[in-house]
């Protein structure tokens, strides 16, 4: 896409019947430093241009929620005088590119939205997804995201408490990094996006801003990868969690003593978004003076300056009697800071470089007149031919199933990863990696914050409308577990390329199904993430989207389920919609069979309601409770046998269902009499004690067996056995 | 009995060792470390984190701040100087404490629970505890590696099976004088059985009857 | 044979390392260091009798592992 | 003044980066290579007209924070 003898639009990845808007729009041919703007603010990844019309099916009210889509973060209101901020992103193709920095800044970015809404940080979630580990290409993939996120997560003081991780051949030449991240504040630190009123100045703070990333998260975002990806590489980012620290101890201050009117991060599209976005949101025009930056590199061009994605920059939107003030709180923390900008009346942004005009525009026009598109969509006629050939039963005996199940990667043990991240940090993380829903306890409260992010691939391909649907009832499930009921959820769909009307109806069909289960349980979508182009030489990803999901325990149960509390004589249930022998979409499919056919069972309201408000209410007596997902009941119990140390029976169950991954069920395991069970699908399926886990018939399994298959499931892969 | 918490930028324990501290009835305050003077305090923790972004060498920049002119008349007056982590690292830097800490023996980043052994109890760090006794708590860190070519450091704390390389398996190092202490893995974080583990009470305990009033 | 391989960060590409060791000189007072860059220099003992052979060789594993070709440069010299 | 600083870790202190890089080579098949060690280079720009007297203060930084006297050696260079 980049020859140098195409018209400049092109260069900058704009179409020209894009370009021809903007002509009508300015009424004469753009600048190149007006062009520069319009290309990275109407990028796929920053105008949201082929999925913004269908985001509007998601359920977005409710009475506690403070802030809904559209800002940097959702925000929503736990009581008491305290809010929780919110939001998940994706760094996936900077991550193919340069995987260590391209997670680093992909943790940068998803911080930055948080604190941008006057919040502290207080916990990051990864979700993670690469292509099978015997190539050595997607295991120097895995450990440079990973290595990526610990270095920036750990060194700028935000612990990340959990995440998932999922490998599939679909991503081989196209990993996901997605990252969610959560923040606290009380109410009156709350501060939006916007510019404020005329005679505010607008003061950059923190980096210097050099030619780093220039195009790069938006372009990189909202294009195919393909031989010409080589040459996207001299956009790599680097992070800096250092900077980034001072930033947020920086804003934090500003916020608590309410110096500043409004805030925006600078991330895709640098400069060009936070002067024009706060400048759109409050109706009024800015004046910008580029020779003001603070840069790292001299002879930069205003286009540069304009779309310089260099890291950790804030936009700080001052009155002008406090701008000392604000100064002087960024030199205590020892960040740069530049008046760069006066708000001004009209609606003009005006940005001058060298004494020059170099852009003047409708401020608004940026976001709002950005291209929207209704892309053609169909249903994949491959689709019928998947539902006509179901999924085969299983012919190993259980044992030898569950064994190679656990030895999955994806569902294995995940402590060569959560191992590498500090995830306790701030004394708050009562459940953190390992189990369900992570479980945060707020200090001074009896308040819990429980969150669980959720995808599944391989099910969304197979029917992304249930699939969709199940992803957030199975959030829903892992943070009721922990105690917590939902409350908001955050999205981040990473899609194939748009532009195919396959890929479209999938990406429909999946709003459809979030958009449902989210009304099926009352909560809102907060705010989330678009990520499309997912597709290497013309081969699109499944389609993957990942849901976040916060719940509020309150009271939070003490202690809270935990994985570890089984003991000898406990007796297990299955609690929930009893399951059919499907295994459409399964783990059981994937690595007993190798397939992916048949239709996944479909969700079932009543049951999902029912289900997590059992869970919700259990938490609070049964020593154990876990649900239900990646191989069925079977991993459930040997992932409890496992924590607890202790074997267990399940009695009289047929092969098929021990691995079903039916929906809303989970286990739980308590003393006899002494947990009263509510009216409902219940069934006791065993007993803890000894130290076998003995599946139905099959023989039994040494529970060092079952405690080293799936501690070394990811280890013995990265040492390249 | 006033403990200094010394912040550089880049620090990021600090919220968590007051909380700990306080919670056993200590009073702690956060100190800037361009602050020079820490008169009026009877102890200073160096907490963890990755002061000036760990660049160059960890704790290597960190040790010109202003506050460790303070930090290091403090230890000369034998006052209780604990370095947690990066403390741990900063003091080595400033040589305060034999030896240095280098990458671990993997080259990953550690953190979970690891079990020591009181092999010293004659520190203010161990003072509380029984010479033998094990003590579980998170280790959490890149560089906890510890060498000291000179052997001239005293182990109060040992690495029950040994994490990431460190020298005689030391997990906390102690000035000759016993009162500058190191120690690579969190007490602070072992203060709520709720969080796992309360076993780094009884280090943080003597860490504050080790003080006598300035 | 000797082999030292220099792996410097590419001059486009941000080195945060290099400018924050810079504020610290300057706050030690040597306002005179202008800039400061940190990069990696690898000594290898090699097995091979002809230099040029093992040039090659050690330029492949520059581009495996001794150096990210999308951040670094990297220059090979067979000292003998 | 261009001015080259290497610092190289002691002998005698472990380097677990060089082994590392070293297990990761033989894993690549270049069994061929003995040892991996891997040094700091720091290039630095510094104001200056008399190359012995910028020699002495850059000798002076790398005493006070370029290398770690316990770890590590020092060898600075005026390039001009
Ligand atoms: N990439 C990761 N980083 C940190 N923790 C992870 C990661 N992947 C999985 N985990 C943790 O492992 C546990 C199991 O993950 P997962 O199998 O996705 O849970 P579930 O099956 O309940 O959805 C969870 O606690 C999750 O937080
Ligand atoms: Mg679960």
């Amino acid at each position: 896409m980049t020859t140098a003898t195409q018209p400049l639009h092109r260069r900058l990845g704009m179409t020209d019947e894009e370009y021809q808007s903007v002509l009508g729009l300015l009424e004469r041919e753009p600048r190149p430093a007006e062009l520069a703007m319009y290309s990275v603010m109407w990028s796929e990844h920053c105008s949201y241009k082929s999925s913004r019309a269908h985001l509007r099916r998601f359920p977005t009210e409710a009475p506690w929620v403070v802030v809904g889509p559209g800002e940097n973060a959702g925000v929503v209101d736990l009581g008491d005088g305290w809010l929780a901020a919110l939001r998940i992103e994706s760094h996936n193709h900077p991550s193919f590119v340069e995987p260590y920095q391209g997670a680093a800044t992909g943790v940068g970015g998803i911080l930055r939205d948080v604190f941008t809404m006057g919040a502290r940080p207080v916990a990051l979630w990864d979700q993670i997804r690469f292509g099978p580990l015997d190539d050595p290409k997607n295991r120097y993939l895995f450990n440079g995201v990973v290595s990526g996120i610990a270095g920036y997560g750990n060194a700028v003081g935000v612990p990340t408490v959990g995440g998932e991780i999922e490998f599939d051949p679909c991503y081989s030449g196209n990993p996901l990094v997605n990252v969610m991240c959560l923040g606290i504040l009380r109410r009156e630190q709350l501060v939006l996006g916007t510019a404020g009123a005329p005679g505010t100045v607008a003061i950059l703070l923190g980096r210097a801003t050099g030619r780093d990333g220039i195009g790069g998260a938006s372009v990189l975002a909202s294009a195919s990868f393909d031989d010409e990806s080589q040459e996207k590489r001299p956009s790599v980012q680097v992070g800096d969690p250092f900077e980034e620290k001072k930033l947020i101890e920086a804003c934090l201050e500003l916020y608590q003593r309410g110096l500043v009117v409004g805030v925006q991060d600078l991330g895709a599209a640098g400069l060009s978004c936070a002067t024009s976005e706060p400048a759109g949101r409050a109706g009024v025009g800015m004046d910008v003076d580029l020779d003001a930056v603070h840069v790292r590199e001299g002879g930069m061009t205003a286009p540069e300056l304009l779309m310089s994605e260099s890291q950790e920059r804030m936009m700080a939107f001052v009155s002008p009697d406090l701008v000392e003030e604000v100064l002087a709180v960024a030199s205590k923390w020892e960040i740069e800071s530049a008046v760069v900008g006066l708000v001004r009346a009209g609606e003009t942004l005006i940005v001058r470089h060298r004494g020059e005009v170099v852009a003047e525009v409708p401020a608004a026009s940026l976001a709002d007149d950005a291209p929207l598109y209704r892309r053609p969509m169909r249903r994949p006629a491959w689709i019928d031919d998947l539902w006509a050939s179901p999924s085969d039963g299983i012919s190993q005996p259980p044992g030898d199933a569950l064994l190679r199940l656990l030895d999955d990667p994806a569902i294995g043990s995940t402590a060569w990863v959560h191992e590498q991240y500090d995830h306790m940090l701030f004394l708050n993380t009562v459940l953190g990696p390992g189990g369900d829903g992570s479980l945060l306890r707020v200090r001074g409260t009896d308040k819990g914050l429980a969150v669980s992010t959720d995808g599944n691939g391989r099910l969304c391909m197979l029917d992304p409308r249930a699939g969709g649907a199940r992803l957030v009832f199975e959030a829903a499930l892992n943070v009721a577990v922990t105690g917590a009921r939902p409350m908001a959820v955050v999205d981040n769909l990473n899609f194939g390329n748009p532009e195919k009307p396959e890929v479209m109806w999938q990406f429909l069909e999946t709003v459809e199904g979030i958009s449902e289960a989210c009304e099926t349980l009352g909560i809102p979508v907060v705010g989330g993430n678009v990520s499309f182009y997912n597709e290497t030489d013309g081969i699109d990803i499944h389609p993957t989207p990942v849901v976040g999901m916060l719940g509020l325990a309150e009271p939070m149960p003490l202690p809270p389920p935990r994985l570890s509390r089984a003991a000898e004589g406990m007796e297990i249930w299955e609690i929930g919609m009893p399951p059919t022998p499907n295994l459409a979409g399964s783990a059981a499919q994937r690595v007993l069979q190798g397939a992916l056919t048949g239709r996944p069972t479909q969700p079932d309201a009543e049951m999902a309601k029912w289900a997590v408000e059992v869970a919700a209410g259990l938490a609070h007596t049964a020593p154990v409770l876990h649900d239900i997902s990646d191989g069925g009941l079977a991993v459930a119990v040997a992932e409890i046998c496992i924590a607890s140390r202790v074997g267990a029976t399940i009695e009289g169950l047929d092969t098929d269902l021990l691995f079903s991954e039916d929906p809303h069920r989970f286990v739980a395991v308590f003393e006899p009499g002494t947990v009263d069970l509510p009216e409902g699908p219940a069934r006791r399926v065993g007993v803890i004690g000894g130290q076998t886990l003995t599946l139905g018939g099959s023989e039994p399994i040494a529970l060092d067996l079952l405690a080293e298959t799936h501690r070394d499931a990811i280890p013995r892969r990265m040492a390249g056995a | 009995m006033r403990v200094a918490v010394v912040v550089f930028p880049g620090t990021n324990c600090e919220h968590d060792v007051v909380h700990a501290l306080s919670a056993l009835g200590g009073e702690a305050e956060l100190v800037w470390h361009r602050e020079t003077d820490l008169t009026g305090f009877d102890g200073v923790v160096l907490p963890g984190g990755f002061a000036h972004g760990d660049y160059l060498r960890t704790g290597a920049i960190a040790r010109f701040s202003p506050v460790m002119a303070g930090v290091e008349r403090m230890a000369g007056e034998g006052r209780p100087v604990l370095g947690i982590c990066n403390g741990f690292q900063i003091l080595c830097e400033s040589g305060l404490l034999p030896g240095a800490l280098i990458a671990n023996r993997d080259l990953a980043f550690i953190c979970r629970f690891v079990e020591l052994e009181v092999v010293d109890t004659d520190t203010i760090l161990t003072g509380a505890a029984e010479l033998g006794q094990r003590i579980r708590i998170p280790l959490n860190s890149y560089e906890g590696n510890w060498v000291d070519p000179g052997r001239s450091g005293r182990i109060a704390l040992r690495y029950v099976d040994d994490p990431n390389g460190s020298q005689g398996s030391a997990a906390a190092v102690a000035s000759e004088k016993g009162n500058v202490v190191g120690v690579m893995p969190h007490p602070e974080r072992g203060v709520d059985e709720l969080l796992g583990s309360g076993d780094g009470r009884v280090l943080l305990e003597g860490f504050l009857h080790s003080m006598v009033p300035a | 044979m000797k082999v030292v391989v220099e792996v410097t960060r590419r001059p486009e590409i941000a080195d945060p390392q290099g400018t924050t060791v810079q504020r610290a000189l300057h706050d030690l007072g040597h306002d005179e260091v202008r800039s400061v860059r940190i990069d990696r220099v690898i000594h290898l003992e090699v097995d091979g009798e002809d230099p040029g052979e093992v040039q090659t060789r050690v330029e492949e594993m520059c581009r495996q592992v001794l150096a990210n070709p999308v951040l670094e440069d990297f220059s090979v010299e067979v000292v003998r």
